[in-house]
This record gives structure tokens, C-alpha cells and sequence, in this order.
């Protein structure tokens, strides 16, 4: 039972969030867009769930002195000094001027760019080591990224300046990303969608009923 | 013929266009009532008595029709008119109209909404209107000169609930279509009893072979389900995977470590590597700290992975399901740290660097095929089955399509059309 | 050892060197090159164009700090167009990390252009629940997000009192960085309530649009900074996007450099393996 | 060229932070530790502070006190968007998850996950099939032959493309003779797009880099 009314109450819901698509009348809609609000509010919950287990597994590791402790410190201070600072500051806590919009600007926003911006080097280094042209296949992933590398930059299109302007870069990129990129990427789109498709089905009709395993 | 809907489109992009409404078309039926009593000040209008004299009040909308919204629960009803003669942009007599609502021909009247100039259409939505009641509408119409109700109300109008969505016609019969194969393919894989034949997927094939060297090389395998929370369908298959590869692992007792980004695919994490570990008979191996919930923050996310590479360095790495940006972070850096790599994932903009940095690369679909064909389950194998026979009926409308459309029939593409 | 074998063997930090050498140096002494608008940010351009005066206009914001330098002078420039078109601005965040740094730009070029926030525009601010946010947007605006992002009552505010839901504007603008953005929005909203949108989206992203820009979901395409950049060209402005654009050509000359180079140099050190 | 070096100290830690993230690239450092820690931790409680406020309060807490305060009316007549009383069960299926903290009751939790799941998948399910699939397919349906010789060659190219990639995905035969040759094709137009979905990143991520280096230069180092 354990088991069971769980995996009872996944199909309901899902067969019945399925049927809201089509059945617009009241007796159906409202009650989808509570269970939509309803999962809004439990993913919230969890948010809060994942804070506390960061901070339980952290203090044991420090605790326990594990050999990175004093970072897991960091960790936790961080932690720590976000909640709650956000929390006494209230519902306002995201004005101009608080305290959390501070920690937002000077410490997340600068750090979330800088990783951000570690792909720059990486893309370069990426094209080095690992582009390797052994096979058809490598040699027209090369090609299409060269063209289309140049094609997107004004520099490209000015050393082909002296082609018609239906073969420059600029317009040759445009090609590839409109018709054999797009048509590849069609088909990806709709064989991924097949996929969830099909996964949805499998998981609402409790046939993939793996995800609530462990033990009874 | 111009559909009542794309009728009311062209009319709100193009309201000072002469003020002719492109289709004043009556599909409710239009009663017409002797009209209303002009009452000099009228209880639930805002607009201010007429000023004697000076300016002339316009001459009223007409032709007001209504029709009740297609396809919803009964919450809306456009009306269309035509605009007042006065409305245009040389004679300043019309600044808009209001729209009034009453629920007796013959009032009292409530202003629902004001539209500016120009406008001859409107879609009564508002909190206050009710379904299966029966409304009359009026349109009036107000400048500086004052206000002019229109000559005649139109009604009773009435807002009633659907239960079928007609413009979803086209994926509710591809949708039933493709159920009706998948769980057709379940029903008769099970009824038989064996695997139906999948060819050989290297990508999948490759997942086992890289729990294996991590195996001989004593060092832990990174399985990495993607930046999403579980509402993300890829997210939910890469979990399920999670159970086959976390019975591998405890089967050749390789640790497995598994960083989460989200507190909902965390929860579920555990419970698959417990899963995992239970089914292979060796629950007592579990280590709960092995799934590890990170931070929904991406880039937080990726820095602790890689501080995993760096300093616990696994030799197997498995990414799969929805990556955006990091995914050449991770994939980079695990190939410098020379560990074997198998990503998937159905975000078509990160497959480039998984396929450039990885020994293996589940495209799209691949990913989603991946739990079916690592568990070898009939009855899940069987829903393969069932996508491979909707993609031959892609393949035939695709290819019919073309040729209809090549010959200048475009029904097979209006039944397909959702917008 | 020659010269392709030593290449073979390199440290790849001296290609990050190298990377960020040519990135900074145009940063530092711009090169002008010129830039011409491709077809599908004229699209965008004039989609906003045609908004008639005085209609309502959404914009969906939803990137973070990461995809600053890409999407924040979309933004800024979708928004000065909209305001000196005196269109009614509603600004929504449904991506997690944007919902300050958003209000931060709304404020600033509300500020620029003289419009009068709750007047001219409103920021409604961030809602957690991602494609269910985007729905529930179409029952009803208000009972979605019944404060704006500085917590005022948004029953209140003058730009809002015709806003209903999704049927109130002329337009919707998505400004997005992934997850939930304007994949979500096509699917969820386009399917559903047929309002036109046109996209910003960053250049990882803007290929995976192709198709709905094809199939006519999306009216325009702004694709990276690039697209920002023909965007800022088109509205005669010279913005942070232009000027990055310099650099953005060295950079590209560098890695398609590094496919050849790369290869070049596997291919020396495979013959000598052989040999 | 002149430098005018910033006097916010929130520029400064901006600054600092910044550079240690930068320093991975040399390798592994503590200052890079450091970072990546207070990073996790940071963002973390960022999260959590606004699902606190932005959801659980708003979207939680406030209707349903004002529901069960009686503001308006009785607490159970509910209606679109207006759930009152009802919001008690998601707030139920929200306490269920700190079931997890308790392993005797752990199993309780799997109600609250067993309804997101369904929500989501049945969400899902419906929202790929009308967005990405009979939109799609709609999409890909052109004529072949028109007047404009370029635009018939980058149609056929282009369903040829889209059928070779299906074929790509089919998983009940073996790729051999036909299909073999189309499953080929397939893979080769796939490449292309990994290619040209290559180039068009490089964009972005530069511009990544513009953006950090424009703040240390402009805005910590004052560089004009």
C-alpha cells in the first residue's frame, strides 16, 4: 500500500492533467490549475527541504573535520547569512537598498558570471584539443562550425566582401543554420518529444513505476 | 473566406483604417429592442454630463454583434461593432466607447470596460461576468461632446462552458494515435513474453563499459542527472536510469557519486541509488551521502562538480538529461582529467559539446529509449516499438504534406495548425 | 621536435592566455567594424514597430547575471522602443536568478525615458512554477502575481487596470536565457492563447528557435550579441552589444583557428607515431 | 587612457571573487575553493529565501489566512484562481517531504512526490505533443516545387534532412542496406547542426567574457 496509492494518485493526477488540454469546461480546469498551483507550492517546500539538508550534511562534515572543512565553513556561513538575512528582511527583501540585494550583486551575480565566463576559454581550448577531423562525420561538424564561427561576425563577411552576396559568410551561416540545421534539429525536436511522450505515459500508467523505489 | 477570429485580429491591427470593420458578420443571434431611455446622467457611467453647446456629442456605434468565446470554460463573449461615422482622425468627436452590460434590455446598464478610438471589438472577460446568464450589451460612444448610447442593445448573450477544444483536434488524434501504439506494443510484448529486437544502441552500451574501467581502476563513478528540477521530463527519465546504473555500480562495488541540483530530484535520487543497490542485494553497501544536493544555482552546481572531478577524480563520467550552458564546463573538464565520458541529453544546442568532448553521446530520443532498453523489459522495450511506429506515421504525413502543399491543397496543414 | 609536434603537446592554458588576450585588447582599442541587420532582427524590430500606441505589451525577462552581457542590452533596447512608442509595459520574471537585476534595468530605463512606473509600466516581478506560471497567466495576470516586484498591490497601479491575462496584449516579448523561456512559451502560451511573440534569446539558443521563427511561432529573432547589436544598429543606438562586437570577431577568428591548428597538429604527431 | 579606481567596497569583493573563479583556470586553488564554496552556499540560500517569500507566503500563506480569517466569505467556496480552504492540501503535501528527516515515516513523502510527478508528467505530455510535435510536423510541411529554384533545392534538402534524421532514431531494425544508407544521411545532417549549434555558441560565450572584463576594467578599474 505503501507503493500502490502513490503510484495510484500519480496516474489520476496525470491522466487527469492530460484531459485538461482538451477539456476546457470548468470541472476540469479549475481543478488542473489548483493541482498546477498545488505543485507549485510543494517544489517550494522542497527548496526548503534541500536548504536544510545542505546545512546537515555540511555540519557533520565539519564536525567530523574532514580534510575541506574550513570551506565547508564558507559554505555554511553562506549560507546561513543569505537566509537569514532575507528572512528578516521580509517580503521586501529584494528592494533597492536591502542587505540581500547587496549579497545578490556583489557576491552571486559576480560569481554566476565568472563561471559563466570560464566557457570563453573553454570553447577556444574545446576546438583545440578535442575537434579531432578523423571521419566524414568530424570533417562536416568541422566545416559547418568554421562557416557558421565566421559567418555570425561582421569580420567574416567583410573577407568575403568580393562574393555575390548570396555566398558571403554572413549569408552562407544563415543557410546553414535555416535549412540542413534546421532540419536535423526537427527531427531531434520531434523525437525528443516522442521520448517525454512516451516516458510521461509510462510513468503515469505506473509501467516505468521505478521512481518511487527503495525499499518498501 | 475569412475565419470570425482572424476577422476580429485584422481588425484590432488595423483600427484607424477608415473605422469599416473588416467582417461585421452576425453570429449570435441580434435582437433588436426598442432603445433605451437616454437618461441625461446615467448611474454607472463615469463619463461627466455633456457640456451644452460648444461641441457636438458623437453619433452612435451600431451593428453591435456578439459571440460567445469558442473552446473555454464560459468566461469570455466578444462583440464587434461598427464604429461610430464620427470616428475618425479629422472630426476629434469620438475619444472612445464603453462598453455597458446589463442582464435586462432595458438596464440598469454597468460599465464593463473602456476601448479607445478606433477600436470596434472586444472581448468581455472580466471577473464579473458569469456563465449560462443571459447579458445585453450596449456600446456607447464618448467624446468631448458628450455621450451617445448606442440606438439598440444587442442580446441576450450568454457564455457557455465547452468540454472539447476544437482547435486541439489535430494532437488529440496524434496523441490517442501514439498511446494507442505504445500501450498496443506493452500489451502484446508482455502477452509474448520476450524482447522484442532494438538495435544496438553504442551510447547505452557504453555506460556499462564505463562503469566497468572505473571498476578496474578502483576509482568512483559521477553520474550527473541533468540541471533540472522534475518537471522536466528528462530530469524524470535520467532518475530512472540512475536505478539501472547504481545496480551496475553496486554490482562491481564501484562508489557512485551523485550531485543534485534540485531538493525534489534529490529525494528521488536516493531512493533509486537505494533502489538500485537493494535490487543488486547489497543494501548494506548503500552510502545515503553518495547523492548530494547541491544548489539549484547552475553555475554553483557545476563548480562542485568539478571540484568532484578535480578532487575525487571518478574515471567514468554519465551527464545525462536537460543541460544548458554547463555542459561544456563539465564535459571539458572531464576530458581533461582523462576519465571515459558518456553524456545524453534531448537539448539540441548542447549536443555539439558532448559530442565533441565525449567518448559517447545519447542524442535526443536516445536518452529517453535508454531506461527501456538498459532494463530489457518486455513491456518497456514494447513502447519503443511504439515511438519507432508514430515516426514511419510522421515520416507518411511529412511526405504527404509535402505533396499536397507542392500542389496547392493545404488542408492536411490546417488540420495540423494549432495557432 | 618541430614546430606542429611542440603545438601537439600544448599546455591549453596558452590558449586560454591567448583567448583572453584577444578579448580584452578590442575592449580596450575598439576596431569599428560595420554591422548589417539580419532578416529575422529587422522581423523583431518591426513587430514592435507595428504595436499601435497605447496597447499593452509583455515582457517576460527571464535571464540571470550569466547571460548579462547578451540579453541586457535586448532588454534595454525592447524597452526604449516600447516606451518612446508609449506602449503600456508589463514586465514579468518567471527565470530564478533575474528578478532584481531585472527590476534594476526596468528602473533605469524607466528613469532614461521619463515614464512613470505603475503608470507606464509595471514590474511584476518573479513567480516560482516555471510552464504552470506561464498558464496560470492566462486564466488571470492579477491573481498570478497580485503584488509587483516591490510588493504594491497590483489592483492599484493605472497600467493594470485593463490587464487581464494573455488576451490584454497586443505583443509578447520574451527575453530569455533557457529554461523556462521561450521554448515554454511557445509551447504553453502560443499554443494556447495565439498571441504573437517575438524573442531575444542568447546565441546558444537562437538555433533551436530556427523552427518556430520557420513555422511563424515566433514574428522576430534577436540571437546573441550579435542580434543585440544589428538591434542597437537598427534604433541608431551605440550600445554596450556594438561595442562588444570587436571582440567578438577576434575571438571567433581564434577558435576556428584552433580547429585548424588542432588538427594540423594531431595529424603531425600521428604520422610520427606511425613513422 | 586613464584609470579611476572604484571606492564601493561591494566592487572590490566583486572584483576579488571574480578573479579567484578566474584562477581556476591556472589550476586548482584555495582561493578558487574558497569561491566555489561560498558560491554553493550563497545560491543556496538565495533560493530558498525567495520560494520562502515569493511562493510559500504569497502563494500559501496569505490566501489561505485571509481564507480562513473568513475574509471573504466561506473558506471552501472555491474558484479559478481563488482556492482558499483547499490550499490546506499543499501545504499537507509540502509538510510530507520533511517526512524525509524521519526514516520510519520517509515513505510518507512519496504522496507529495507521487502527485508533482503526475502534475508534470500529464503537463508535459500534453504540452510536447501540441508545441513540439504536431507543431513541428505542421512546420516541416512545405511545398517542393516553387517558382524560385533556391528556395525548391533548401526544401528538398531540408525534408530530405528531417526524414533521413527520423529515420537516424528508428530502433527496430538494423541499420543496414536502405535504411542503413538513410540512417547515414541522417547522421550526417546531425553533424552539420552539432557544427553550425558549435559556431553559434562561441557567440554567446564570449560575450560572457566581454561582459565580466568590461566590469573589472570599466567599473572596478575606472578605465575610460
Amino acid at each position: 500500500m505503501k507503493r500502490e496509492l502513490p503510484l495510484f494518485v500519480t496516474a489520476v493526477v496525470g491522466l487527469f492533467m492530460i484531459l485538461s488540454f482538451f477539456v476546457p469546461h470548468q470541472l476540469v480546469s479549475v481543478p488542473a490549475d489548483f493541482l498546477q498551483q498545488s505543485a507549485v507550492i510543494v517544489v517550494a517546500f522542497g527548496i526548503v527541504l534541500g536548504g536544510a539538508n545542505l546545512l546537515r550534511v555540511n555540519l557533520e562534515a565539519v564536525v567530523k573535520r574532514q580534510p575541506d572543512w574550513p570551506y565547508r565553513l564558507v559554505l555554511i556561513a553562506g549560507l546561513l547569512a543569505t537566509v537569514v538575512i532575507g528572512l528578516i528582511e521580509g517580503r521586501d527583501f529584494q528592494a533597492l537598498g536591502t542587505r540581500s540585494t547587496w549579497i545578490y550583486d556583489q557576491i552571486y551575480a559576480p560569481m554566476s558570471s565568472a563561471m559563466f565566463a570560464l566557457l570563453a576559454f573553454f570553447i577556444a581550448s574545446a576546438a583545440f584539443r578535442a575537434f579531432r577531423v578523423r571521419t566524414v562525420e568530424a570533417g562536416l561538424l568541422a566545416l559547418a562550425a568554421f562557416l557558421v564561427m565566421l559567418g555570425r561576425v561582421p569580420i567574416g563577411n567583410a573577407i568575403t566582401g568580393w562574393l555575390p552576396s548570396g555566398l558571403r559568410l554572413g549569408a552562407v551561416s544563415e543557410w546553414i543554420l535555416r535549412v540542413p540545421q534546421n532540419a536535423a534539429n526537427r527531427a531531434i525536436l520531434i523525437g525528443a518529444a516522442l521520448g517525454v511522450m512516451a516516458t510521461g505515459l509510462r510513468v503515469i500508467l505506473g509501467i516505468e513505476r521505478s521512481y518511487l523505489s527503495g525499499e518498501e | 473566406m475569412l475565419s470570425w477570429r482572424a476577422a476580429l485580429v485584422l481588425a484590432i491591427l488595423a483600427p484607424a483604417a477608415g473605422g469599416a470593420p473588416t467582417a461585421a458578420r452576425a453570429q449570435g443571434q441580434a435582437i433588436i429592442v426598442p432603445p433605451p431611455v437616454i437618461q441625461p446622467s446615467r448611474p454607472a457611467a463615469p463619463r461627466p454630463p455633456a457640456p451644452a453647446g460648444a461641441v457636438p456629442s458623437p453619433r452612435p456605434a451600431r451593428g453591435l454583434t456578439w459571440k460567445d468565446v469558442p473552446d473555454d470554460a464560459g468566461r469570455a463573449i466578444d462583440l464587434q461593432w461598427v464604429l461610430s461615422p464620427d470616428d475618425t482622425l479629422q472630426r476629434a468627436l469620438v475619444q472612445g466607447y464603453d462598453v455597458m452590460r446589463s442582464e435586462n434590455p432595458g438596464g440598469p446598464w454597468t460599465l464593463v470596460d473602456s476601448v479607445a478610438a478606433g477600436v470596434d471589438a472586444y472581448r468581455d472577460q472580466s471577473t464579473s461576468l458569469r456563465r449560462n446568464v443571459a447579458y445585453f450589451y450596449r456600446i456607447d460612444a464618448y467624446g468631448p461632446g458628450g455621450v451617445t448610447p448606442q440606438g439598440s442593445v444587442t442580446g441576450p448573450a450568454i457564455a457557455v462552458s465547452q468540454w472539447f477544444n476544437h482547435t486541439r483536434w489535430s494532437a488529440l488524434a496524434l496523441t490517442m494515435l501514439f498511446f494507442a501504439f505504445v500501450l498496443f506494443f506493452i500489451q502484446s510484448a508482455q502477452g509474448e513474453g520476450r524482447k522484442p529486437f532494438v538495435r544496438r544502441i553504442p551510447g547505452i552500451d557504453a555506460i556499462e563499459e564505463a562503469i566497468g574501467r572505473a571498476t578496474e581502476m578502483g576509482r568512483p563513478v559521477l553520474y550527473v542527472p541533468g540541471v533540472q528540477d522534475i518537471d522536466e521530463m528528462q530530469t524524470v527519465q535520467s532518475l530512472i536510469v540512475l536505478e539501472s546504473v547504481a545496480r551496475t555500480t553496486a554490482r562491481y562495488q564501484t562508489p557512485i557519486k551523485v550531485p543534485v541540483t534540485y531538493p525534489i530530484p534529490f529525494t528521488i535520487a536516493q531512493e533509486m541509488v537505494k533502489g538500485g543497490y537493494l535490487q543488486a542485494g547489497r543494501p548494506e553497501q548503500y552510502d545515503p551521502d553518495s547523492v548530494q544536493f547541491v544548489s539549484p544555482e547552475q553555475f554553483a552546481y557545476v563548480a562542485a562538480v568539478t571540484g568532484i572531478m578535480l578532487r575525487d577524480r571518478p574515471a567514468a563520467h554519465i551527464f545525462l538529461g536537460a543541460f544548458f550552458a554547463e555542459s561544456l564546463l563539465l564535459a571539458e573538464t572531464g576530458f581533461a582529467t582523462g576519465a571515459i565520458q558518456v553524456a545524453g541529453t534531448a537539448n539540441a544546442n548542447q549536443l555539439p559539446f558532448f559530442v565533441v568532448a565525449c567518448d559517447y553521446t545519447l542524442i535526443g530520443e536516445e536518452l529517453f529509449a535508454a531506461s527501456a532498453y538498459l532494463s530489457g523489459e518486455p513491456k518497456l522495450v514494447g513502447s519503443l516499438k511504439g515511438a519507432d511506429l508514430m515516426k514511419l506515421v510522421i515520416v507518411a504525413l511529412v511526405v504527404a504534406g509535402c505533396l499536397l502543399e507542392s500542389f496547392g491543397h493545404h488542408g492536411l496543414t490546417q488540420w495540423l495548425a494549432t495557432q | 621536435m618541430s614546430a606542429l609536434d611542440r603545438l601537439a603537446r600544448l599546455d591549453r592554458r596558452w590558449i586560454f592566455l591567448v583567448t583572453g588576450l584577444l578579448v580584452l585588447i578590442p575592449l580596450l582599442w575598439p576596431l569599428n567594424l560595420p554591422l548589417t541587420p539580419a532578416p529575422p532582427v529587422r522581423a523583431y524590430h518591426d513587430a514592435i514597430a507595428s504595436v499601435p500606441p497605447g496597447s499593452h505589451v509583455l515582457v517576460s525577462a527571464d535571464f540571470d547575471p550569466a547571460a548579462r552581457p547578451e540579453l541586457e542590452p535586448m532588454l534595454r533596447t525592447t524597452l526604449r522602443q516600447l516606451l518612446q512608442r508609449r506602449c503600456k509595459v508589463v514586465v514579468v520574471v518567471l527565470y530564478q536568478g533575474g528578478p532584481l537585476l531585472v527590476d534594476q534595468i526596468v528602473r533605469d530605463v524607466a528613469a532614461a525615458q521619463g515614464a512613470v512606473y505603475g503608470r507606464d509600466l509595471v514590474n511584476l516581478g518573479f513567480k516560482a512554477g516555471n510552464e504552470a506560471v506561464m498558464v496560470l497567466m492566462g486564466q488571470s495576470i492579477p491573481n498570478t502575481f497580485p503584488r509587483d516586484q516591490s510588493g504594491a498591490d497590483v489592483r492599484t497601479l493605472p497600467v493594470m487596470r485593463d490587464v487581464r491575462n494573455y488576451s490584454s496584449f497586443r505583443l509578447l516579448v520574451s527575453i530569455a536565457t533557457g529554461y523556462p523561456g521561450t521554448k515554454e512559451y511557445v509551447q504553453q502560451v502560443q499554443g494556447r492563447f495565439h498571441i504573437p511573440i517575438v524573442a531575444g534569446v542568447t546565441a546558444v539558443t537562437a538555433p533551436t528557435m530556427y523552427p518556430y521563427l520557420q513555422s511563424g511561432q515566433l514574428r522576430g529573432l534577436l540571437g546573441g550579441m550579435a542580434g543585440a547589436a544589428e538591434y542597437e544598429r537598427l534604433m541608431n543606438e551605440r550600445g554596450a552589444a556594438s561595442r562588444g562586437m570587436d571582440a567578438q570577431s577576434l575571438a571567433h577568428v581564434f577558435v576556428a583557428l584552433c580547429i585548424v591548428l588542432g588538427n594540423l597538429a594531431q595529424r603531425a604527431r600521428a604520422r610520427r607515431e606511425e613513422g | 587612457m586613464s584609470v579611476y579606481l572604484s571606492h564601493d567596497p561591494g566592487v572590490w569583493i566583486a572584483a576579488a571573487l571574480t578573479l579567484f573563479i578566474f584562477s581556476f583556470l591556472y589550476k586548482d586553488n584555495p582561493l578558487y575553493k574558497f569561491a566555489e564554496h561560498l558560491f554553493v552556499g550563497v545560491s543556496a540560500g538565495y533560493y530558498l529565501v525567495l520560494s520562502f517569500w515569493s511562493v510559500l507566503v504569497a502563494n500559501l500563506w496569505d490566501p489561505l489566512t485571509s481564507a480562513l480569517g473568513g475574509a471573504h466569505g466561506s473558506p471552501l467556496a472555491a474558484r479559478l484562481g481563488d482556492y482558499r480552504a483547499f490550499l490546506l492540501i499543499p501545504a499537507l503535501l509540502g509538510l510530507l517531504l520533511f517526512s524525509r528527516f524521519l526514516p520510519r515515516l520517509a515513505w510518507l513523502s512519496r504522496w507529495s512526490l507521487a502527485v508533482i510527478i503526475g502534475v508534470y508528467a500529464g503537463l508535459k505530455t500534453t504540452g510536447f505533443a501540441q508545441g513540439d510535435f504536431v507543431a513541428q510536423v505542421q512546420g516541416s510541411i512545405q511545398p517542393l516545387w516553387t517558382a524560385s529554384w533556391a528556395t525548391t533545392v533548401s526544401a528538398w534538402i531540408f525534408t530530405v534532412g528531417l526524414l533521413t534524421t527520423l529515420v537516424f532514431f528508428y530502433f527496430s531494425r538494423e541499420h543496414k542496406g536502405a535504411l542503413g544508407v538513410a540512417s547515414r544521411a541522417g547522421m550526417y545532417f546531425l553533424m552539420v547542426s552539432f557544427g553550425a549549434g558549435y559556431g553559434y555558441t562561441v557567440m554567446s560565450r564570449i560575450s560572457l567574457l566581454i561582459g565580466r572584463l568590461q566590469f573589472l576594467l570599466h567599473t572596478w578599474l575606472g578605465v575610460r
